[in-house]
This record gives C-alpha cells, structure tokens and sequence, in this order.
C-alpha cells in the first residue's frame, strides 16, 4: 500500500501515457502513472502496425497528427533516446478495381480539402515506388509525407526517458475509482488500497477508461474490438513505405529489421471472442496472410514467426475523446483513439503536457471534446 | 468454426468443406508421453489422433540407444529405441492414428489446434487434447559458444543416433546429468573420442553408474570445472576449461586446454510447454519441475477442462516416467470424455500410480532434487570418488552389498547408490542377486549360491556395473568378464591393457572368451586375463595399438 | 497476477562487466551487456526487455535463449528466476509460410 | 566387417556406417545436390545438414550484425541457427529439412546467399 502526491497522475502506461508523462517530466512537473498491467505499453501502445499516417485521417484529428509529423517525429529518436525507426517514405493506400477507386478517391478528396499532399496514382506509378506490388494494383492514394516507426521502442523509448527525467511508474496497479476531494478531482483509489493523490488526473487508460470515468458520472461511448497482427522473418530490403488497402486487408511496413510487420482482419474483429486476454483467433492470421498475398505475391514465402492480438478503443465516430472535462475539474482524458493512436501519441503526449502546464493546446483539440455525443434524434 | 472461416474469405463452399476435423482426443506429441496417452485413451474407445512434427514417432526413445532403468513394468533393460518401437506397435494395435511431419502451430480457444503439413494448415478440435510436447535443452553461455561446433547434447544423439553422423572426431562434454554422461557414451559407442567430462558443479549429477562406465574407459572428469573459452575462427578447434570456487568463478592459473573439434553442452532440459501458456492455462515456475510448467491436477488436467499436459511438458522426469504419466493420462482423457467411468478410470490407475511411485523413489527422485545425500538408504557411505570423479575407489568398493568374495566365477556389482532398478535380480537363474521388494535398495549377492557364469546379469545392467570375477583360476590370474558396447569387438586372444575404474592403464591383459547372444540385446560380453591381483582393480579393456 | 512494481526502485547504477559483450540471443544478436543496461534503463520484465532489445524476437523467437535472458534479468533485479513471468508464447510455434499459413482450404483425404 | 564401424574414406568421414547398438545405419538413395556451387552428394531423405556435416561443412551461416559462423547447434529444428539458402529461400532450418535431389544449397550471410561484400 502506497500513498503518494504527485502534481499529476497518469492513469494508463501506454505510449499515450508515457509520452505525457515525458513532456510533463522534461518540464519538471512531478508526475505519476499508473499501469494495470504488468508492463508497460502493453495495450495498443506494442500491438500497432506502426503507421504514422496522415492520410486516411478523420479532419478532426488530422491537425493533430501533422503537427507531430513537423515537429516531433523528425528528431524523436535523439530526444528519447532509442532508435525509433522513423521512416518518412510515403503510405500507399492500394485498389484493385472501380469501387477500391471511388474510396480512396473518396478519402484524398477529404484529405486534401484540409491541406494535405494526397494523390491519386495509377499501376504503374505504383510499382515505380514498389516494383513488387501485383499488376493487379490499378489505383493507389499516395500520401508522400507519411511513413512508419517501431512502436515498441517508441513507447518503451518516451517511458524510460520519462523514468530517467523523474517520472514515476507504477505497473501491476489498477485503479479502480476516481475521488473527488471537496469538488475537485484529486485522488485514485488503486485495487491494493493504495491512495494517490494529485492537482490534475489524465486518464489514457484505452478502453479500461470509460469504467473509471463513469466513478466520476463521465461516459465516453466506446468499445473495444480485438485486432490481430503478424510479423515475418528478417527478409532482404524491399521497400520502405507504409502499405494499406482501400478495402482494409492488411496495412503494415517492412521494419528496419527486415521483417515484415502487418495487420490486418478476418471480417469479425468486432465479434471477436476472448478469454480476457488478448488470444489471436485461429481464422485472423490466415486471412492476413492471403490478404497480403493478393497484393504482395513475391511474400508467399515469407515466413511468420509471430502473431499477436490486441485491442483498440473504438469510439462511436471513430476519432478519440481529449481534452479537458469541465465538470469534473482536475480530470484531463486522453482514449478512445479507435486503433490509430500510435502515430498521433507524440502529438498527443506534446499537447496533453501543455494542456496540464498552461491550460491551453497549440493545436485545436475541441472537436475531440467528451461532450460531442449526441443521440442522432 | 465452419460458418466463421467460410465467411473469412475460404473459397471453397462450406458444404465441401472437410477441413475441420473434430476428434475425441487429440495428443499433440509423440513422444513416450504421448504415445502412451493415446494407445490407453484408444483402448478404451476414445476416437484419438496424435500430431508430431518429426519425421519419426517415438520422441527422444529412438535417440536412446542404452538400456532403460527399473523393473519389468517399467520395461527396464530394454533399449529406449526397442520401446520405442514397441510402443508404436502397440499404438497401431490400438488403432491410433498418428500424424507425422506435423507440426502443431497453435493451440487455440475451445480446444481448437492448428497443424501445418506440407504446404497446408489444418484446423482441428478435439473434445479434450493432451499436450505432450516434451522438453527442449537448456544452454550456458562461455566465450566462443556460438561458434559451430559448439551443440546441444541432443544435437549430438539426433546426429549419430538416427542420422548416423558423427557429431566431431574429439568431443569435449560439458555436464555430468544423465544426459551428459550417457551422451558421452553414445558418442564413444558411434567412435568419437571423448577428450573430458566437465561440470561446474562440485559432484556428477546423474547416475553413478553411467559416470562409472564412462570413467573407466578412460575419459577425466573435472568437476568444479567449466568452460572458459571455445577456440577457434571459423568453428571449434580447441577448448579451455579452468577450475571455479564455491561461487562458480574461474580460479586463474587453473585453465586447462583441449584440442577437440566439438564441444557438446548438456546442461539440463526445460519443459516445452509454450503451447500451454499459449491457449491461456495457468502456469507457474517450478525449479523443481526445471522450468515454466502448467498448473495441474492430480489427473494431469490444466486449469482448462479437458486439457491436459502428460511428460516432461509439465515436469522433466525420465522416460519411463512420461510413459506412466502418459498413460494416466489417457485414462483421465477417456473418463472425461465419458468413455469409461470414475471407478474404472480409479481401476486402471491404481497400478499405474504405484508404478509411477516406484520410479519416483530413490536418491535421484524429484523429491530429493537439491539434497546432499551422503549416506545410501542401507546407511553406506557413498563413495565420495563416484560423485568427486566419476568412479568409485579401489578402496571404496569393498563396502558395498553387491561387491563378496569366494572361489570360481561370481558376479561382482558396482551399484552403489539407491536407484530404482532391478533387472539383475531377475536375470540371475541361479537367484545368487538380491533386491528384494524395495526397487530402490542395492542388489546384494548371495556368495552362498553357486554362479552359473551364464553372463546375464552382466548383459542385463542397464548401469554397466555388474562384472564376473574369477578371482584365482590357479595359474596366477583372474579372469574378469565385462560388458562390451563398443566396435571393433576385439578377438579372442587380443592383448592389450586392463584399465582400472578411473581409466587408468593397470596391467597387461588378454582377451580370452567373447560371448554375444539376443539374449545379451547387443552386450558383448569380453571376458581378459589379468594377473591375479588385479582381479578387483581391472575394468575395462583397452587392446594395444 | 499482476504484481505492483514500483519502476523507480533503486537496482543501483548500470555498471559493465567483464562478460558483458556475451551473446545472449543468438538469433538477434543481442548481448549481455545490453540486456543488464536496459534493466536499469527501466525494462524490468521480460516482456519489456524483448520489445525493447528484440531479444527472443527473432527466427528461434526465444526458445533458445529466453531462460538465459530470465537469469539476467534476475539477476539485475535480484529477484529469483521463478518470479519473472516469461514473455507470452504465440502462434505459430515453428516459423510458417505466408503461403502455407493461407492455405488452408485445401481439402485433405490422407 | 559386421563387426567394424566400416567408414567410407572416400567423402564421408564423418558417417557412421556400423553401429554396435543399431547395426547398419539404413539411409535413402545416394543423389547430387550443390554446396555453394560444388556438386556434392548425401542421401536422399537425411536433412540437409546431416549430408553437410557429413561432407565436414561447419559453417551454415554468418549472421546479419556482426557476421559470425553459425552451424548445426540444436539439431531439431528449434534453435534455427543452422539455417542456409536452400532453393534460394533463405532461413531454412537445414537440420530438418531433407535432402532432395538437385537441391541448391547456399551458405547463408544476413538473410542473403550474397557474400556481405556483395551486399
């Protein structure tokens, strides 16, 4: 049992969380986080595809996102200290036929109305940029300044550099109500019946959130549906973009360590049954798999060493919920980030820090506000 | 699961479909474990299928090419391989269907597995499933142990064992387990040399008697030793080992150096039981089960009904002993299946468990994993030199039950620590070997009886300590016989030198009879002249260059 | 059972050692010393220490050297082995063919 | 004879022909096969690194960071230290792969037959 008073109190040690704790932590705010689990970064946070992707992204988080690719991504890797295998080389969203054409023309139309390089490219560009890309690729959108990174040393990386600059963690704990003290959020009640107290409170607990808002009268809607993943050998250098699909079979990247790490569905992720860990189902990976091929012939035989699952917090318009929750004052909520918040976690950590030190973002997050749920009649 | 996978993108419609296959009992592993788990569940009517990913059934058996321990029921004195083989015949008899080159890649929610074969995977579900996957090798790491030529004592017994290829010419063995000394001699039965025998533990850790067998055809055990360094560029070429103290650092000016092409590591095994961990069973780290094992019952069920974990997979143990569990195993399987009932499953069990007792007893049982123990149950000192330096003294022997003394042939055994073990009573026609109903307690000769020096005790040792002494034959010589596993079989009439129990040359000898018989299960046995006071020293026969 | 582990605990500095260039992981490379520093870089679990270093991550994915990494670690933490919790096991226990692993429509009659 | 470990000097020292626990050692068709451009032979069915070592081939592979010799080490396919270019598909465990004929077999240097200079 543990009573302690920090300035701020992260609930969640995923990279969310790691990387407030850091902005906060390199501005000298005393900060504590808190992880359920026994390790951090273990949600979404280690089971991502590593895109850092712009396009493809809702108008409300987009602003986001592309304040991170400017500013943060580029020298992230000496900030924190690992090699965070940023690579800035372009996403290629790819088509096969008429109607892959109409969704990506669909979602580079959206893009560019905000300001963003997105193109349409045909077969042939496509294979100038992949030459190993099937002739069956027709269209592709073409986003030039996305790309990928290792979100395994990206989270572990914002954690120990946080750690080292005086940020406390704390796994293996789990928070199972939020107090207020006289009006005012204040205090974490933790599954030990240990007490910890600060001025302000982050939630970035993913979808474990929306149980610890409700000890507060605060709901975000979401859910969690459960997405599978798969990484091959080290194979020779291929390519370097991020790939995706207008029908959504797989997404992924070649790593700097020559293994290939790609996601992708079976079609029921949102029906997926679990046993209270996140189990692969036997019919994802096969499905990923001939997803890939159908694009990616030459990686027939690439061989899988491993398959993963992990959750994503959904969140019923798809974008998170951030940002300050007025009636509650003291508590700051950062989730729902619907399977895409790796790429947009520096940016996020950057402006929750700001948010907690000032009162105020750089960018404008009120689109993301929790109170933007309304019954549709 | 049908409706699922036809929707996930299969092409072929699902009423055409016959790729999920659904069966009572699937055992994955077919090893001894395994194999015993589903010839008893088969026998009992249990529509059962076993899945191996190698080419061969039979697990580590068909790599052990010595004689098994225990007694009749344990199937002692036969030959790791002829079980084997024994086995799988009674597997087919059975009816069970068993699966190579088939590996299990997952095992999933409700039982689910899927298996690759060729260039296809395969779903399938069984109704309860035994995970019998075995062990997979520990390692140490020592300057240069990447290098090839540096392997795992099982890389060492695949090579010569089923693909009949010499592991190197000059092997340097590092561990003095079972493992480590049997291997040892496996690869002086398939021609290597064994240039030394090092542990960095202060005492051999297996039997007795197979560091005995080793040590006396010569190979130096250096106990409190270990490796400092594997030489070489390319690959091994040379090994240095020093001396280390009570805390397992390398005391300078100790080194030794070896000129070995190979160095075998034989450091312990760990249960393979990823698989478990994979489908979500509880698990828990047990150094007294050498590693990560599932939580089970006393029927061998994790914490997911009707999984179940049989054999090394949840405690490494011996062979025989993953036959007994296996077996259980398979009963527990048909009583959860509902093939036979609670009282014939405790039936069935009964004998079972006292002859998985039987095994767990003695200086060696798991129980007894970490403790110093000086003295055998029969309140004998326990040679210090068998545990300090793999042999037992000339002065040391004279203690024990198995070792009297009288005129003409009679059998001398050098078994000297509380194994279970009794083939040799058995063997003995002439009942001159005494065990007695303790499995456990050192075989006693009757110097009473009369010896019928028909060799059979000799040959059915799985320990290689029983030798025939004629201690005076009246012309100045003893004649002791031993047995023989090696080739080139000298002939009759071979001189050379009689090694004494360290593998030290001690005097001259004369090979006078080789006898070799089915019933010996390829034990030669060599009979050498020796000069009479070397009637108790000399153990081995070296034939001169 | 998830266990409280207070990350700021103090394991002491990172000092190298003699032994410390050791591989550790065969299959990435990965050395003793560089498993000892990233404990007290903070990656007190195997989990961690595998993402973190692709230590067990590579072809073998841990079976050879995982109980070696296990005893470094502890030793680091000075903790025992047995209570480090091994990083999970996944699917496929052998590496597989992105063909094979896909194929799995095909109907067998053997 | 039955009773010599008989060794065919010729090319394959390393083999045991007579065991004096398992007898004969049965093996499949001698066929042709290439090591790294030379044709050599083994038995049709034995792993591919059996047929190697029997040939006295140590090295399998030089691994991708620091270049080091890899051989045969677990023998079961487990460890997959002793894995080579076979076919030209990289990473394959030679320990339990069998041997067929006309196989190409390459030393592995990375993830590439390509010597590292080459790379």
């Amino acid at each position: 049992m543990i009573s302690y008073k920090a300035d701020v109190i992260i609930i969640g040690g995923g990279i969310i969380g790691c990387a407030t704790a850091y902005y906060l932590a390199k501005n000298n705010i005393s900060v504590t986080v808190l992880e359920a689990s026994d390790y951090i970064g273990n949600g979404g946070s280690s089971r991502n595809g590593g895109g850092v992707r712009q396009s493809g992204r809702d108008p409300r988080e987009l602003p986001l996102v592309m304040y991170g690719i400017r500013n943060l991504w580029p020298h992230l890797s000496e900030e924190i200290g690992v090699d965070t295998e940023y690579h800035q080389d372009g996403n290629l969203r790819l088509g096969k036929n008429v109607h892959h054409r109409e969704i990506l023309q669909g979602l580079t139309d959206r893009a560019n109305k905000v300001g963003l390089d997105v193109r349409m490219i045909d077969g042939d560009e496509v294979r100038k940029i992949i030459p190993y890309l099937s002739d069956e690729v027709t269209v592709a959108s073409w986003c030039p300044t996305d790309g990928h990174a290792n979100p395994l040393t990206t989270t572990l990386g914002y954690y120990k550099t946080a750690r080292k600059l005086g940020a406390r963690f704390y796994t293996g704990v789990k928070v199972m109500e939020l107090r207020k003290v006289k009006g005012e959020l204040r205090r974490v009640l933790t599954d030990d019946g240990s007490v910890f107290e600060a001025d302000q409170i982050m939630v970035a607990a993913g979808y474990e959130s929306r149980k610890l808002l409700g000890s507060v009268g605060i709901d975000v809607p979401m859910t969690r549906s459960l997405l599978e993943a798969l990484v091959t050998e080290a194979e020779p250098h291929l390519f370097d973009q991020m790939l995706g699909t207008a029908d959504a079979d797989f997404y992924g990247h070649q790593t700097k360590h020559g293994s290939f790490v790609f996601g992708g569905s079976s079609g029921f992720e949102g029906f997926n049954k679990d046993n209270c860990t996140p189990m692969t189902s036997s019919i994802t990976a096969p499905a990923i798999c001939r997803g890939i091929m159908k694009y990616f012939p030459d990686l027939a035989d690439a061989k899988i060493v491993r398959t993963w699952a992990g959750w994503s917090d959904k969140s019923a318009d798809g974008v998170p919920v951030l940002g300050r929750v007025e009636e509650v004052p003291g508590l700051i909520v950062a989730c729902a980030f619907t399977g895409h918040g790796f790429g947009i976690a520096p940016a996020i950590g950057d402006q929750m820090a700001k948010l907690i030190m000032s009162g105020t973002t750089d960018i404008d997050i009120s689109a993301l506000h929790y109170d933007r749920f309304k019954a549709k009649i | 699961m049908y409706y699922l996978r036809y929707m996930a993108g299969a092409k072929v419609p699902l009423s055409e479909r016959n790729d999920m296959k659904r069966y009572d009992l699937i055992v994955v592993g077919a090893g001894p474990s395994g194999l015993s788990a589903a010839i008893e569940a088969s026998k009992r009517g249990v529509k059962t299928i076993v899945f191996d990913e190698n080419a061969r059934p039979g697990g580590q058996l068909f790599k052990q090419i010595h004689k098994f321990f225990g007694s009749k029921e344990h199937k002692a004195k036969i030959r790791g391989f002829v079980i084997g083989q024994q086995l799988l015949d009674e597997a087919g008899k059975a009816g069970v269907e068993v699966v190579l080159n088939a590996t299990v890649i997952g095992l999933y929610q409700d039982k689910e597995i899927v298996v690759k074969t060729g260039d296809t995977v395969h779903h399938y579900k069984g109704d309860s499933i035994i995970i019998a996957t075995g062990a997979s090798e520990n390692m140490v790491t020592f300057d240069g142990w990447t290098l090839p030529g540096v392997i795992g004592a099982g890389a060492a017994q695949t090579l010569m064992n089923l693909h009949g290829i010499k592991p190197g010419k000059r092997v340097l063995m590092l561990g003095s387990g079972n493992v480590g000394l049997v291997v040892s001699f496996q690869l002086m039965q398939a021609g290597c040399e064994v240039a030394a025998l090092v542990d960095a533990a202060p005492e051999i850790g297996g039997y007795g008697v197979h560091a005995a067998k080793v040590a006396r055809t010569g190979v130096p055990f250096y106990l409190s030793h270990t490796i400092v360094k594997a030489e070489g560029t390319d690959h091994v070429t040379g090994v240095t080992i020093a001396a280390v103290d009570d805390h397992f650092r390398f005391i300078p000016g100790t080194e030794k150096h070896f000129d070995v092409d190979t160095i075998c590591v034989a450091v312990g095994l760990s249960p393979m039981s990823q698989l478990l961990k994979m489908a979500g069973c509880r698990m828990s780290d047990d150094p007294k089960r050498s590693g990560q094992v599932p939580i089970i019952d006393g029927h061998g069920e994790t914490s997911i009904p009707g999984l179940f974990a049989a054999g090394d997979v949840s405690g490494i143990e011996e062979a025989s002993s993953a036959m007994i569990e296996g077996r259980q195993a398979g009963i527990y399987a048909a009583e959860f299946l509902g093939f036979i009932s609670k009282t014939e499953m405790d039936n069935g069990e009964e004998k079972l468990d006292a002859a998985l007792d039987g095994l767990r007893q003695g200086m060696f049982a798991p129980k007894n994993r970490g403790k110093n123990i000086e003295k055998t149950e029969e309140g004998i000192d326990i040679s210090r030199n068998l545990l300090c330096r793999g042999f037992i003294g000339d002065d040391e022997i004279e203690r024990f039950p198995g070792v009297t003394h009288k005129a003409g042939v009679h059998p001398v055994i050098e078994c000297t620590q509380n194994i279970p073990c009794n083939p040799c009573q058995d063997a003995c026609a002439m009942h001159c070997i005494m065990v007695g109903k303790v499995i456990t307690a050192l075989p006693a000769v009757d110097p009473s009886l009369k010896c019928a020096d028909c060799g059979m005790c000799v040959a059915s040792c799985s320990g290689q300590a029983i030798f025939l002494v004629n201690e005076d034959c009246g012309d100045g010589t003893a004649t002791v016989t031993l047995p023989y596993e090696f080739l080139p079989v000298p002939d009759e009439g071979t001189r050379g030198r009689a090694l004494g129990r360290n593998g030290q040359e001690v005097c001259d000898a004369e090979v006078v009879k080789i006898r070799t018989s089915p019933a010996y299960d390829h034990t030669t046995l060599l009979t050498m002249s020796v000069p009479k006071e070397f009637a108790m020293k000399a153990r081995f026969f070296k034939a001169n260059a | 059972m998830n266990t409280l582990s207070d990350r700021s605990r103090d394991i002491g500095e990172f000092v190298s050692q003699p032994g410390d260039e050791m591989i550790i992981c065969r299959c990435e490379e990965i050395t003793k010393g560089e498993i000892r520093r990233a404990v007290h870089e903070g990656m007190f679990t195997m989990t961690e220490i595998r993402r973190y270093l692709r230590a067990g991550m590579g072809l073998c994915q841990g079976q050879t050297c995982s109980k070696l990494v296990k005893g470094i670690v502890a030793r680091e933490l000075k903790v025992s082995p047995a209570d480090l919790e091994p990083a999970t096991s996944r699917v496929p226990m052998r590496p597989i063919e992105m063909k094979v692993f896909a194929n799995e429509n095909e109907d067998e009659d053997e | 004879m039955e009773q010599e470990l008989i060794w065919d000097l010729e090319q394959e020292k390393q083999r045991i022909m007579v065991h004096p626990i398992l007898g004969r050692i049965e093996k499949g068709r001698r066929v042709k096969f290439t090591y790294d451009g030379r044709e050599v032979e083994g038995y049709e069915g034995e792993p591919i690194a059996a047929s190697l070592k029997a040939q006295g081939v140590m090295i399998h592979r030089y691994t991708a960071k620091k270049h080091s010799p890899r051989g045969i080490f677990c023998a079961i396919g487990r460890c997959t230290d002793c894995v080579m270019v076979v076919d030209g598909e990289p990473n394959i465990r030679t320990c339990i792969t069998p041997l067929r004929e006309g196989m190409t077999v390459q030393t592995q240097y990375g993830v590439s037959a390509e010597p590292f200079e080459n790379q």
